[in-house]
């Protein structure tokens, strides 16, 4: 006999992560920068800094601990950027074009990728660009690490990057340093 | 000393938006009956089977070996799965050489898949999280690095997007076809990740391909000339350390030199006759001509540009049409490893590049971190 | 504690085989897949699971048949068929040599056995779904 | 072939940190493992590891790991979607090729983040019967121990007894999730889950890490004073669909026990993730009554999914380098109703 055809069958998945504690390392990152600091650690056998600190340096696979913290100034230098045009996609929450830069804190080793620039047009971002910080006010700023980015960034308290007003750098300050 | 490996069989399916007319399985098997066609075999031969595919959140099945079994004639048989980003296809294969250079097994069927049309690919990379950019917004920083520090004309990109999609007409199983294509159609497509044009971005398709892998008496009786592994390897690297270089990874430079020394070859420009590299965006021509020893440093896109990787060219790359043309991602690494073998066997059809001897098949994945790399061709070494 | 929900509803292409078999449930039918060596699969699988072969051709079988096993759960989970105590089913389809997992509603555990005949109970709404069919329940006696 | 062994395993304390990551579970792990034997991560050859996403509910999860493994300079590395004795076969294959004496071999997972591991499983079956209906993977190996204890006559009591001693042989294991002393009586106690199987019959999923370092030929004797020989090393798999299968027996394990060389082994660690495939898994491999069965607890004591099978290798070959046994086997398994297994069969040399 024929009959209509069946081409497609949808499958509904739906599972329930809980997400795992944050890590003591989280917690105490996030209490700092409520405060408005910039914390990270400073590998003891390599010397590199790293913001945020990972609790291990992973060329010298090394744990590293409070020992090791570190305070840097919340301002640095862009590196690299690109000018997103965001993927629709279900879960997805951004949807205008926006600039994303990499930035190389002052007297670290280690770049925050995946940053939000604020108050530079689109147009205007270059490479070498001097940022510091733009913070949210102090009384918004949450201690808890809930809601941090992942392992890309700062967490909330730093909401974006505007210009310092200072020359552009020049590229052998952070050409080592692309990503 | 290790045996040697001969590819005897290749199938690939129609590479497509959707394969809307097969399920997972039924994907795959068009495939693998085409590699058993070509090698003149049936399930039977097979002494296990390795599989490949990117993240299990792109179909939403977990560990899709499992289900895969019956429909890979695995009943019986050894069956694994390699994953290691974008750069599984390749890796699958070499695990698959491996098996048959160790004397573990004779006959190997190695396939790789993405049937990206289940679900969505942008869902998949960021996990159903906010923010997501996608693999091009990941790339388009170290994009931007190259052309800045090689100080490479704007036009180089879409030279190679041009290239690859007329090379793509040439092959029927390749994706995206567009007869019309032209560097002002590349440079109008909308902008989505600055500096990359939509056209200069891959696409993404479903699609398996699948190989038949087995040792030097095998190869010597294969039913149509065999393509002769010269060398494999496999290099990783972290994705992110202070003062890494994406955009030129060491692990991609220690890869290349690995199989070039086991190949035996010193030139790659001058004694590889193609390649099949894995450029998901125009500008990863460029960048990877230098990263695998074909350009120096700063000098890759000059190749590009003076036509050298032209299917015209002393150095073609990618008359497959490649990653540009056709990308269900798990399977684009075997894809380019299946073309280079293609090509040594003679029998890439249109796209065939006259007289090939010897080629080198690429994939890349991750954070530009993972590689795997080999070379065929048709003598043994 | 925190938790996030990956959820996604992905579009399957079933391909001819799982496509008959869909087709069959959503009008009341049940097509099983016979192999080569004439081994009637239900549901029907794309491949003869011992030999790799493709299957020869697609037969009817019916809407009714054996329990080979069951395993009660008291207990059900929120991605299981039924909401409330059943028993997973191993069922052999008149017809056909093999054993399709599903949901048995008998109510307790006392009323399933190896053995007994079952019947599907159609769900109202059938759009060509494993879920079409919305349990077995015990055949009434003849 | 090849003579390659196995000289070193070490895993991850259950007891850990809040908010710890795979890649912090495995950093000292790995440490361990190799300092062991006096080796670093520089000596390695070769690195293949285990994992899946499904269990964090992230694409990539092992990407991040790679920092565990020390990924700088660039390694000669590979990775499979499976628990991690698939990627100690992929190293042991890769050890015969002769030009790598030193392979380091690991696996982790999250399986006890939280999320329900039955729900979460469904992803593993087939997507258009199994998957959509929600059968999970404890209600098919209900079906599972109905078709064993049928075949072989035992009782819920005789599972019941497995768990016991595999609980009191777990005493001695500080990585087992559960241990201690229990009456069957009490066991039985409880209500059935799905079918015959109680909670007691399934291993609590549970995070886990582990790492094994495998070393080739002469350079296996200069680390180890009695190193674990590989002598077998296969894997098989059988139909997916449990409704096609005979459950009450293993065809694929039984194959790879065979090519293995399985027979006279005087240990088995077996991922018996419920209590019945003990008893399925026993038969294929053809364990006699000599052959002490899960001394560490096995897998019913606590799955650390994708580590599971790994650990029961590295347990064997424990006996063998640590308590003097001269003929040991791990197994893993993985897909429903036993699918999928692997056989691993170590031996020591004098």
């Amino acid at each position: 006999m024929t009959r209509e055809p069946v081409q497609f069958m949808s499958h509904h998945t739906k599972v329930e992560y809980k997400l795992p504690a944050p890590s003591l390392l989280s917690i105490e990152s996030a209490k700092q920068l409520a405060a408005g600091r910039v914390v990270g650690h400073k590998c003891p056998e390599c010397g590199k800094v790293y913001v945020p600190a990972r609790g291990y340096c992973p060329l010298c696979v090394i744990e590293t601990t409070a020992a090791h913290e570190v305070e840097v100034q919340p301002r640095g230098i862009v590196t690299t950027f690109s000018v997103i045009t965001p993927l629709q996609y279900q879960g997805q929450e951004e949807h205008d074009d926006y600039a994303q830069a990499t930035i190389l804190l002052a007297g670290t080793d280690s770049t925050i990728s995946m940053q939000r620039l604020d108050g530079i047009p689109i147009d205007d971002v270059r490479t070498g660009m001097r940022v510091e910080a733009v913070w949210l006010p102090e009384s918004e700023r949450s201690a808890s690490p809930e809601g941090a980015a992942r392992g890309f960034g700062l967490g909330r308290a730093i909401t974006g990057w505007k210009l310092t007003g200072e020359p552009d750098a020049p590229v052998e300050e952070y050409g080592e340093h692309i990503l | 000393m290790a045996e040697r490996c001969a590819v005897v069989g290749i199938g690939q399916t129609k590479l497509s938006k959707c394969r809307d007319d097969v399920s997972m399985a039924g994907m795959c098997r068009e495939a693998a009956q085409r590699a058993l066609d070509d090698a003149e075999m049936t399930w039977k031969h097979i002494d296990a089977v390795v599989i490949g595919t990117a993240p299990d959140i792109f179909e939403g099945v977990m560990m899709p070996e499992i289900y895969l079994a019956d429909a890979l004639g695995a009943a019986g048989k050894p069956i694994m799965r390699v994953h290691t980003a974008g750069s599984v296809g390749g890796s699958t294969a070499v695990v698959a050489s491996h098996l048959v250079q160790s004397r573990v097994h004779e006959r190997v069927l190695t396939l790789a898949f993405e049937k990206q049309s289940e679900g969505d690919t942008n869902f998949a990379f960021s996990s159903g999280r906010s923010g997501g950019v996608g693999a091009g917004g990941y790339f388009a920083p170290h994009i931007r690095a190259y052309i800045e520090r090689s100080g490479a004309p704007d036009y180089v990109g879409p030279m190679v997007a041009v290239k690859d999609r007329l090379n793509a007409l040439k092959n029927p199983y390749a994706h995206l076809q567009i007869p019309d294509i032209s560097i002002e159609m590349v440079l109008e497509s909308p902008m989505v990740w600055a500096p990359i044009h939509r056209l200069e971005s891959c696409p993404t398709s479903d699609g398996a391909v699948a190989m038949v892998l087995t040792n030097e008496a095998g190869g010597r009786r294969a039913a149509r000339p065999p393509a002769w592994v010269h060398g494999t390897a496999v290099r990783t690297e972290l994705g992110w350390f202070p003062g890494r270089d994406p955009v030129n990874p060491r692990a991609g430079q220690d890869c290349s030199a690995d199989v070039y020394q086991q190949a035996g070859i010193t030139n790659p420009r001058l004694e590889l006759d193609l390649a099949e590299i894995y450029v998901p965006f125009s500008w990863y021509e460029p960048m990877w001509m230098e990263n695998l020893g074909f350009a120096s440093e700063g000098e890759g896109w000059k190749l590009t540009e003076s036509g050298a990787t032209s299917m015209e060219g002393d150095i073609p790359v990618n008359c497959s049409g490649g990653v540009l043309s056709s990308n269900p991602i798990g399977a684009s690494g075997m894809l380019r490893f299946a073309e280079a073998a293609l090509q040594v066997r003679g029998l890439a059809g249109a796209h065939q590049i006259d007289g090939a001897r010897r080629a080198l098949g690429h994939a890349y994945g991750g954070a530009a971190q993972y590689f795997a790399m080999w070379v065929v061709g048709s003598q043994m070494l | 504690m925190a938790t996030w929900t990956l959820e996604f509803p992905y579009r399957r292409s079933v391909g001819p085989v799982i496509g008959a078999f869909l087709a069959g449930l959503r009008d009341q039918q049940v097509i099983g897949a016979k192999t080569a060596g004439g081994r009637v699969l239900v549901p029907p699988l794309e491949y003869d699971p011992d030999t790799g072969e493709d299957i020869a051709e697609m037969v009817e079988v019916g809407s009714a048949g054996v329990v080979e096993r069951f395993a009660w759960v008291a207990e059900p989970m929120r991605t299981h068929p039924l909401d409330r105590p059943f028993a997973w089913a191993l069922v052999r389809l008149d017809g056909a040599d093999t054993a399709l997992v599903h949901a048995l509603d008998a109510g307790s555990p006392d009323a399933c056995s190896k053995g007994m005949r079952v019947q599907i109970r159609w769900a109202d709404e059938r759009v060509g779904h494993v879920n079409d069919i919305a349990c077995f329940e015990p055949e009434p006696q003849k | 072939m090849r003579d390659v062994a196995i000289v070193s395993f070490a895993q991850a304390p259950l007891d850990q940190p809040p908010g710890q990551t795979e890649t912090m579970m495995l950093i000292p792990t790995i440490t361990e493992a190799l300092g062991n034997v006096g080796l670093t991560r520089k000596d390695v050859g070769f690195t293949c590891s285990g994992s899946a996403d499904y269990l964090t509910g992230s694409t990539f999860t092992f990407v991040s790991m790679l920092e565990a493994a020390g990924a700088w300079p660039p390694i000669s590395e590979s990775h499979v979607e499976m628990d991690g004795a698939w990627a100690l076969f992929e190293a042991w294959v890769r050890c015969q090729h002769g030009d790598v004496d030193v392979a380091l071999v690991f696996s982790s997972g999250r399986a006890g983040l939280g999320h329900d591991l039955r729900e979460t499983l469904l992803f593993q079956f087939d997507p258009y019967y199994l998957a959509p209906l929600g059968a999970d993977y404890v209600s098919l190996a209900a079906l599972q121990a109905d078709a064993v204890l049928e075949r072989t006559g035992k009782t819920e009591r005789d599972l019941a007894e497995i768990v016991v001693e595999r609980r009191r042989a777990a005493k001695a294991n500080p990585y087992a999730t559960i241990s201690g002393d229990y009456t069957v009586d009490d066991l039985l106690a409880k209500d059935p889950v799905a079918g015959v199987l109680r909670e007691h019959d399934i291993g609590p999923p549970v995070d886990g890490a582990a790492a094994i370092v495998m070393v080739a030929g002469d350079r296996a004797r200069d680390l180890c004073d009695r190193p674990a020989w590989i002598s077998g090393l296969d894997h098989r798999v059988d139909p997916h669909y449990p409704g096609v299968r005979d459950l009450s027996v293993s065809p694929s394990a039984k194959l790879a026990g065979e090519k293995a060389g399985a027979a006279g082994v005087e240990v088995a660690e077996l991922a018996a993730v419920c209590s019945h495939e003990e008893l399925v898994l026993a038969d294929a491999l053809g364990l006699g009554a000599g052959c002490a069965i899960n001394p560490s607890g096995g897998a019913v004591v606590g799955n650390p999914m994708m580590v599971t099978g790994l650990a029961r290798i590295g347990e064997a070959a424990n006996q063998v380098m640590k308590n003097g046994k001269s003929k040991a086997l791990g197994h893993a398994s993985s897909g429903p109703c036993l699918q999928q297994n692997l056989v691993c069969v170590v031996e020591g040399r004098n």
